[in-house]
């Protein structure tokens, strides 16, 4: 844990609510996250951790509360407005376009680095491709860093890709843009110990290579929890029960209360 | 094109044939164009039939200079279609000529088109007068008359009844548009009084809640522009909310199938239509036996005749001038006092048939009865409400 | 910057091999003709196929695209030079032409953006009622009275805008057929544009010269007008094909099929799922008006009639047997729709029922369309790049 | 207005919207198992009324045609035959294209409904003209003031709603139901607990059709005519009803089919040429969508995200 982060936090949440009709799915929730942090997000099923990220990516409409990124408020934006503000996601079922290229998806991550312009579509054609080419090469960049092999099959259909191969796109297409914050939703979900270990390692290795890089991690594994991240924070019933060290926050008795519970 | 030479040689050896065994004669195509498919197919499929039967009797006749070829086309009803098939019959020379269309909308549609390709036509069923009248193309002619005629008659002769109001149902079509425009056109002129109009959809099933508004105004009588199929839910429908009104129709519903989808309840319905009756004409029972025969698997339905007169005109013209589109349509035009199963034809300048002759009908015992032989007009028996 | 190496060759022969059967397909009328033809077509469609030629012209235009366009333009302006003086098979062209462009705007709605649209013939016909109006009242020119008829269609689809933005699937799909029987109702009931009687449109006047005069070659006979016209409709569903190819190879055509493919995940990365809806709604129905002016003109007369909500259903099952998003397999498909029940005729009343139990063999069989979308091109030999 | 007119109004409102309902049910069930908008449907109505006609021909040659007895035999020939239609239209037409975009299934049923509307057209004896139904029911009346209080309204309006909640039952409380409301809510876990799901879906498909063929047998009591064309307007209004009230909910489709026949029957009384009451209805519809997106009764649609 660096001294870095000891600063101002980056996204600061306070008081977060999201209520769907009378079912509260997250209650006034506190929350910080420092630049370069690496935050674990855990809790039982339905505590409200996907809601979270929901609400914090405009999704879902917060009920009451208010979010600030980078001392800017970001409460109840739309989530292109929450992307261009700096925060990328991932999903936990994949909401990758699997008819489309790994290239398009990537793109489509890249959304807010390209030319939107009329004009250079559909008119500009030299200077579209010359822009197409430099996404080319980035794309293949980012990719090898992840796996080589993938960085090949560049211009295949995701669909044609194994599991893992597809996390790791997904959480490329959350990369690309050079966010401030990622957020990722179980990316273990579906994938062997294996495969899992394999994207935590490139996720550890590719957040050396962006330093200010803050990261959220939702995950039913705490053996990876354990291994990647800096600070977990527990929730149940939509709140925070716990928060602090992985250890510390595993011997919180209201935490094994929580997990012995659903069980 | 390359085509027109073979089929050029082709006839050229077949006229050499000719020479020899006499029993060849020249083959001259003539066109049909009616809706065959979709709702109103019923009426295509039976002027169809009577073209072709028209055709049929000619080539069975030995004394005949030619033999006839009927290129029937399918118009859907439908103007944009209408102008394809059009385009495709004007556009084919071995077509000497065309009995033409039963929907209005169609005809107004394709008339230019004939006009530039000089085809000449007769339209057998479509009575929307701009069809003739809006224009001055020597090339279009109507065996049918016009909605206006009709409705003139229909006006005179319902108000002679002593019938004073009505409330008027029609179809948005234009054919039934027309005919609302035109009756109650004539029937204020003449002092009599419409309650209420009532513009519906061709294809609607209920027609309870327009009628019950009819049922609040009270009229002697309901008029219905439309054609058979909607005309049957109408009157059914009339009946089972207890509307006591005389039903008054307009030509599209004198077919059988009004009569067949009504049953009973067909009883004491009126309606008018050009022309005089067919089997009283020299020359109608004949066509009605002559159909029977021939085992077409749709009866002729109301404009049969019309289409069999329409392509009569037609064979009379191509036998008497030979297959040369501008002989055949100045021999048309010249048309006067022409014999056939709808009455003599004689043209205007305008190509329109003039024997405005109207035939009122009623329904007596599941059967079209012209009007004065009925026993409504001798009082044995009495319409609703009179 | 691509490196092309690979021949062009195939999409030559195919494109001769294309023309030559739609020439003849378009002037044969005996029944026999069409039976041989249509043989002979499955048999070549089969082994295109089953040998693979099908594949190979297909890596060969995505090589060569522009050649591509140039090669098919120059062989649809090759048939109606053949066809110069039979009216019906060069109306019936045209006719083909105007729906290829109206279903190119229906492959960016729908193909693209996933926005289904029944209500293309309603877009088509308020181009076509556009320029009637226009042409009756005003002097504007007529290549204007085009433009105009297909800005206009986009404005008045923009009242569909709300409702289509807030709903997704069979529920934007009833906003539309509401849309397109209205439309349709509404022209028939209302007096103001001609009921159901319908208006007549003059023809097609550019820089003084009438497209609706047959034109004479001396001693080489005669082109019909049909001509003109059918080399308008060319230009048009070219001009559409060449934006929907570049709209495809864009990052535009990006953010459209990732809204198709996922709207969440679209807005997620920052994609403005209502801006690029609207645009993609919006330009469709442009093309749909641009097609029905020239459509009015060309026929001389519209009516109700002609705009059912059926015909919006003909369009749609174009793009779907064609193959949804793939611009190229619209022509082979409106062909099929369009030309087919008219050489069906000879079969008079039985022609629906066999044109429908065909389309529904072909959906059985071929459920991706005659020729399925490939995957997403920037530019020329892509996947090599 | 006089009160007695009030309620004839009211009184085809009510039967008008039983026969959307109808229609609209099926639509909904299924949506509910396959996700799937089946065009067809309104041609099956067609279909069912003319499966009966030709029963009632057979009944009459072979001189059964009392009116109770036929009424209520041709009623389950209809439903008998359009309930296998349904199940082969499923199993040879749907249920193969499973994989293939929605939309294809959409115009495959639609041409299939062309296909069927085509051939009533041209096989049946003389079809392409209305043919008239057999009146079947007791020609009573009661007449109320401007009342016409018919039998065969209050009939229709009670067996519709019998079979509609008898659907509803079936649903609910039988194992069928059970199964297929598995399927609905989620049919790979349907699968995994041994559920056979083709025959859920055929069943689902006979059991909506079915439901086709009694409004199709009832709509030709009350009208006393059927004609090949019926089910085409029939079969849009139904898919409106079953949307707007919100797909895969029961109620929804009734109350979206009685929401129709109000607009229309309001459209007709209100406009001064009544043909614009489609205009209105429909006008209406789109309004009703860009205010409420999923229907009036849509389960919220829980997006997993």
């Amino acid at each position: 844990m660096s001294e870095a982060i000891r600063n101002e936090p980056i996204l600061s949440v306070e008081g977060l609510s999201v209520r769907f009709g009378g079912l509260v799915a997250l209650n006034a929730l506190e929350f910080e996250l420092h630049e370069g942090e690496f935050v674990g997000l855990i809790g039982p099923n339905g505590s409200g951790k996907t809601t979270f990220f929901n609400a914090l990516t405009g999704i879902y409409a917060p009920a009451s509360g208010r979010v600030t990124l980078s001392g800017e408020d970001i409460t109840g934006l739309r989530p292109q407005q929450i992307y261009d503000s700096g925060i990328t996601r991932t999903f936990q079922r994949l909401r990758l376009a699997s008819s489309l290229s790994v290239f398009d998806n990537l793109m489509i991550g890249n959304h807010r680095n390209l030319d939107q312009g009329i004009v250079t579509n559909l008119f500009a054609r030299r200077r579209l491709e010359k822009q197409i080419m430099e996404n080319i090469e980035n794309s293949r960049m980012l990719l090898e860093q992840f796996s080589a092999p993938l960085a090949s099959r560049l211009l295949d259909p995701v669909s044609q890709l194994p599991m893992i191969d597809r996390r790791r796109v997904e959480v490329c297409r959350a990369l690309i843009s050079q966010p401030k914050i990622l957020l990722l939703d179980e990316p273990s979900a579906g994938m062997t110990h294996e495969e899992t270990r394999a994207l935590m390692d490139d996720l550890l290795a590719s957040r050396e290579r962006m330093p200010g890089l803050a990261i959220v991690l939702i995950e039913h594994e705490m053996g990876v929890i354990e291994r990647v991240t800096d600070r977990c924070v527990v929730l149940n019933y939509g709140q925070k029960i716990a928060e602090g060290g992985y250890r510390d926050v595993a011997n919180d008795d209201r935490v094994r209360a929580a997990y012995l519970g659903e069980d | 094109m390359k085509r027109h030479y073979v089929t050029l040689i082709t006839l050229l050896f077949m006229l050499g044939v000719a020479g020899c065994a006499s029993d060849d004669k020249e083959t001259v195509k003539v066109a049909f164009i009616g809706p065959l498919t979709g709702g109103v197919s019923a009426n295509g499929l039976g002027g169809r039939n009577s073209a072709e039967l028209a055709i049929r009797l000619q080539n069975a006749d030995s004394s005949s200079k030619y033999k006839y070829e009927l290129v029937a086309l399918d118009d859907e009803c439908k103007p944009n279609i209408g102008v394809q098939v059009a385009t495709k019959v004007a556009a084919d020379k071995h077509i000497v000529a065309g009995v033409t269309h039963y929907c209005s909308a169609v005809a107004m549609g394709t008339v230019d088109v004939y006009h530039k390709f000089g085809l000449p036509v007769v339209v057998w069923g479509a009575v929307l007068p701009d069809i003739t009248y809006g224009n001055d193309y020597a090339e279009v002619h109507r065996v049918n008359g016009t909605m206006i005629n009709q409705n003139e008659v229909a006006a005179d002769f319902m108000l002679q009844q002593g019938y004073k109001t009505w409330a008027v149902v029609h179809d948005t079509t234009d054919y039934g548009k027309g005919h609302n425009r035109y009756f109650s056109k004539f029937v204020i002129d003449k002092g009599g009084r419409i309650v209420g109009t009532f513009g519906v959809s061709a294809d609607q099933q209920d027609f309870n809640a327009e009628l019950t508004k009819v049922k609040e105004l009270d009229p002697d009588v309901i008029y219905f522009g439309g054609l058979a199929p909607t005309g049957v839910r109408l009157r059914s429908q009339m009946e089972k909310l207890g509307i006591n009104a005389v039903f008054q129709g307009t030509s599209g519903i004198v077919s059988d199938a009004f009569i067949d989808g009504l049953g009973p309840l067909a009883e004491g319905v009126l309606a008018f239509r050009e022309g005089a009756p067919v089997e009283k004409l020299p020359g109608g029972e004949s066509f009605l036996s002559q159909y029977q025969q021939q085992d077409f698997g749709e009866p002729p339905e109301a404009y049969g005749a019309f289409a069999f007169a329409a392509a009569n005109l037609i064979i009379d013209a191509i036998e008497k001038v030979g297959p040369d589109r501008k002989l055949v349509m100045q021999e048309l035009n010249a048309t006067r006092d022409h014999d056939s199963v709808v009455g003599p034809v004689t043209f205007d300048e305008h190509g329109q048939n003039t024997v405005a002759l109207i035939t009122r009908y009623v329904i007596q015992d599941g059967k079209w009865v012209v009007w004065e032989e009925s026993e409504y007009a001798s009082g044995k028996r009495k319409l609703p409400g009179s | 910057m691509p490196i092309t190496n690979r021949s062009y060759w195939p999409v030559v022969a195919s494109a001769v091999f294309a023309a030559v059967f739609v020439l003849l397909f378009l002037y044969l009328e005996e029944q026999w003709e069409i039976a041989v033809l249509a043989v002979g077509l499955v048999a070549a469609l089969y082994s295109a196929v089953r040998f693979g030629f099908l594949g190979r012209i297909e890596a060969a235009a995505s090589d060569h695209p522009r050649t591509t366009i140039v090669v098919n333009f120059v062989a649809a302006l090759a048939v109606i030079v053949l066809l110069r003086g039979e009216h019906f098979a060069l109306l019936m062209l045209a006719t083909v032409f105007l729906y290829v462009t109206v279903c190119l705007g229906l492959t960016i709605q729908f193909g693209y953006t996933g926005i289904v649209n029944f209500a293309g013939i309603a877009f088509f016909g308020i181009g076509a009622y556009t320029t009637a109006v226009l042409t009756a009242h005003t002097g504007v020119p007529h290549l204007l009275v085009i433009i105009i008829a297909g800005l206009v269609a986009g404005l008045i689809g923009s009242v569909l805008i709300l409702p289509l933005l807030r709903t997704r699937g069979h529920y934007a799909a009833l906003v539309t057929i509401a849309f397109g029987i209205l439309f349709r109702t509404f022209l028939e009931v209302s007096d103001v544009l001609g009921g159901p009687q319908g208006l007549k449109v003059p023809g097609m006047q550019i820089l003084g010269w009438s497209l609706n005069d047959n034109i004479s070659l001396g001693p080489l006979g005669s082109v019909s007008f049909y001509a003109s016209y059918a080399v308008v409709a060319l230009l048009l569903a070219a001009g559409a094909y060449i934006l929907v190819k570049r709209l495809e190879r864009s990052w535009i055509g990006l953010n459209l099929d990732a809204i198709r493919t996922d709207e969440t995940a679209a807005a997620s990365f920052g994609i403005d799922v209502p801006r690029w809806k609207i645009f993609a709604f919006t330009v469709g129905n442009c093309l749909a008006g641009f097609a029905g002016a020239v459509y009015a003109m060309m026929s001389g007369f519209i009516a109700p009639a002609s705009f059912n909500f059926g015909d919006s259903l003909l369009l749609v099952s174009i793009v779907l047997l064609g193959g949804s998003g793939n611009p190229l397999g619209v022509l082979p498909a409106a062909l099929l729709v369009v030309v087919l029940p008219e050489k069906l005729q000879i079969i008079q009343e039985y022609r629906f029922l066999l044109f429908a139990v065909l389309v529904i063999l072909i959906l059985r069989f071929r459920p991706e369309g005659l020729l399925p979308r490939k995957m997403r091109e920037y530019f020329a030999a892509w996947s090599r790049s | 207005m006089d009160l007695g007119f009030i309620a004839q109004y009211l009184l085809n409102g009510i039967v008008l919207g039983v026969i959307y309902a109808m229609v609209a049910v099926g639509f909904t069930l299924f949506f509910g198992v396959l996700d799937v908008i089946k065009f067809s449907h309104g041609d099956v109505v067609m279909a069912g009324a003319f499966t009966a006609l030709a029963t009632y021909a057979g009944l009459e040659l072979l001189g059964l045609g009392y009116p109770t007895f036929a009424a209520v035999f041709i009623t389950l020939a209809g439903i008998a035959a359009m309930a296998l239609l349904g199940a082969l239209l499923a199993k040879f037409l749907i249920l193969p294209l499973r994989n293939a975009p929605p939309l294809n299934t959409l115009l495959i049923t639609l041409m299939f409904g062309l296909a069927l509307r085509e051939s009533v057209r041209l096989f049946y004896p003389n079809g392409s003209n209305p043919k008239p139904f057999p009146q079947l029911l007791p020609d009573l009346s009661l007449s109320l003031g401007n009342l016409e209080l018919r039998f065969d309204s209050v009939l229709l309006i009670i067996v519709g709603l019998g079979a509609i909640i008898g659907v509803h039952m079936l649903i609910e409380r039988s194992r069928i139901g059970l199964a297929i409301r598995a399927v609905a809510q989620d049919p790979e876990t349907a699968r995994l607990m041994g559920i056979n799901f083709e025959r859920v879906v055929l069943a689902t498909f006979g059991l909506g059709s079915a439901l086709a063929a009694l409004a199709g047998v009832t709509n030709g009591l009350y009208y006393s005519e059927v004609n090949f064309g019926m089910g085409l307007l029939l079969g849009v209004i139904g898919f409106s009803a079953a949307v707007v009230g919100g797909l895969g909910s029961l109620y929804g489709a009734i109350i979206g089919g009685f929401l129709f026949a109000a607009l229309q029957t309001i459209g007709a009384v209100w406009f001064s040429v009544p043909a614009y009451k489609d205009v209105f209805a429909f006008a209406c519809i789109i309004a009703l969508m860009a205010w409420k997106p999923t229907g009036l009764l849509a389960a919220k649609s829980a997006e997993r995200v």
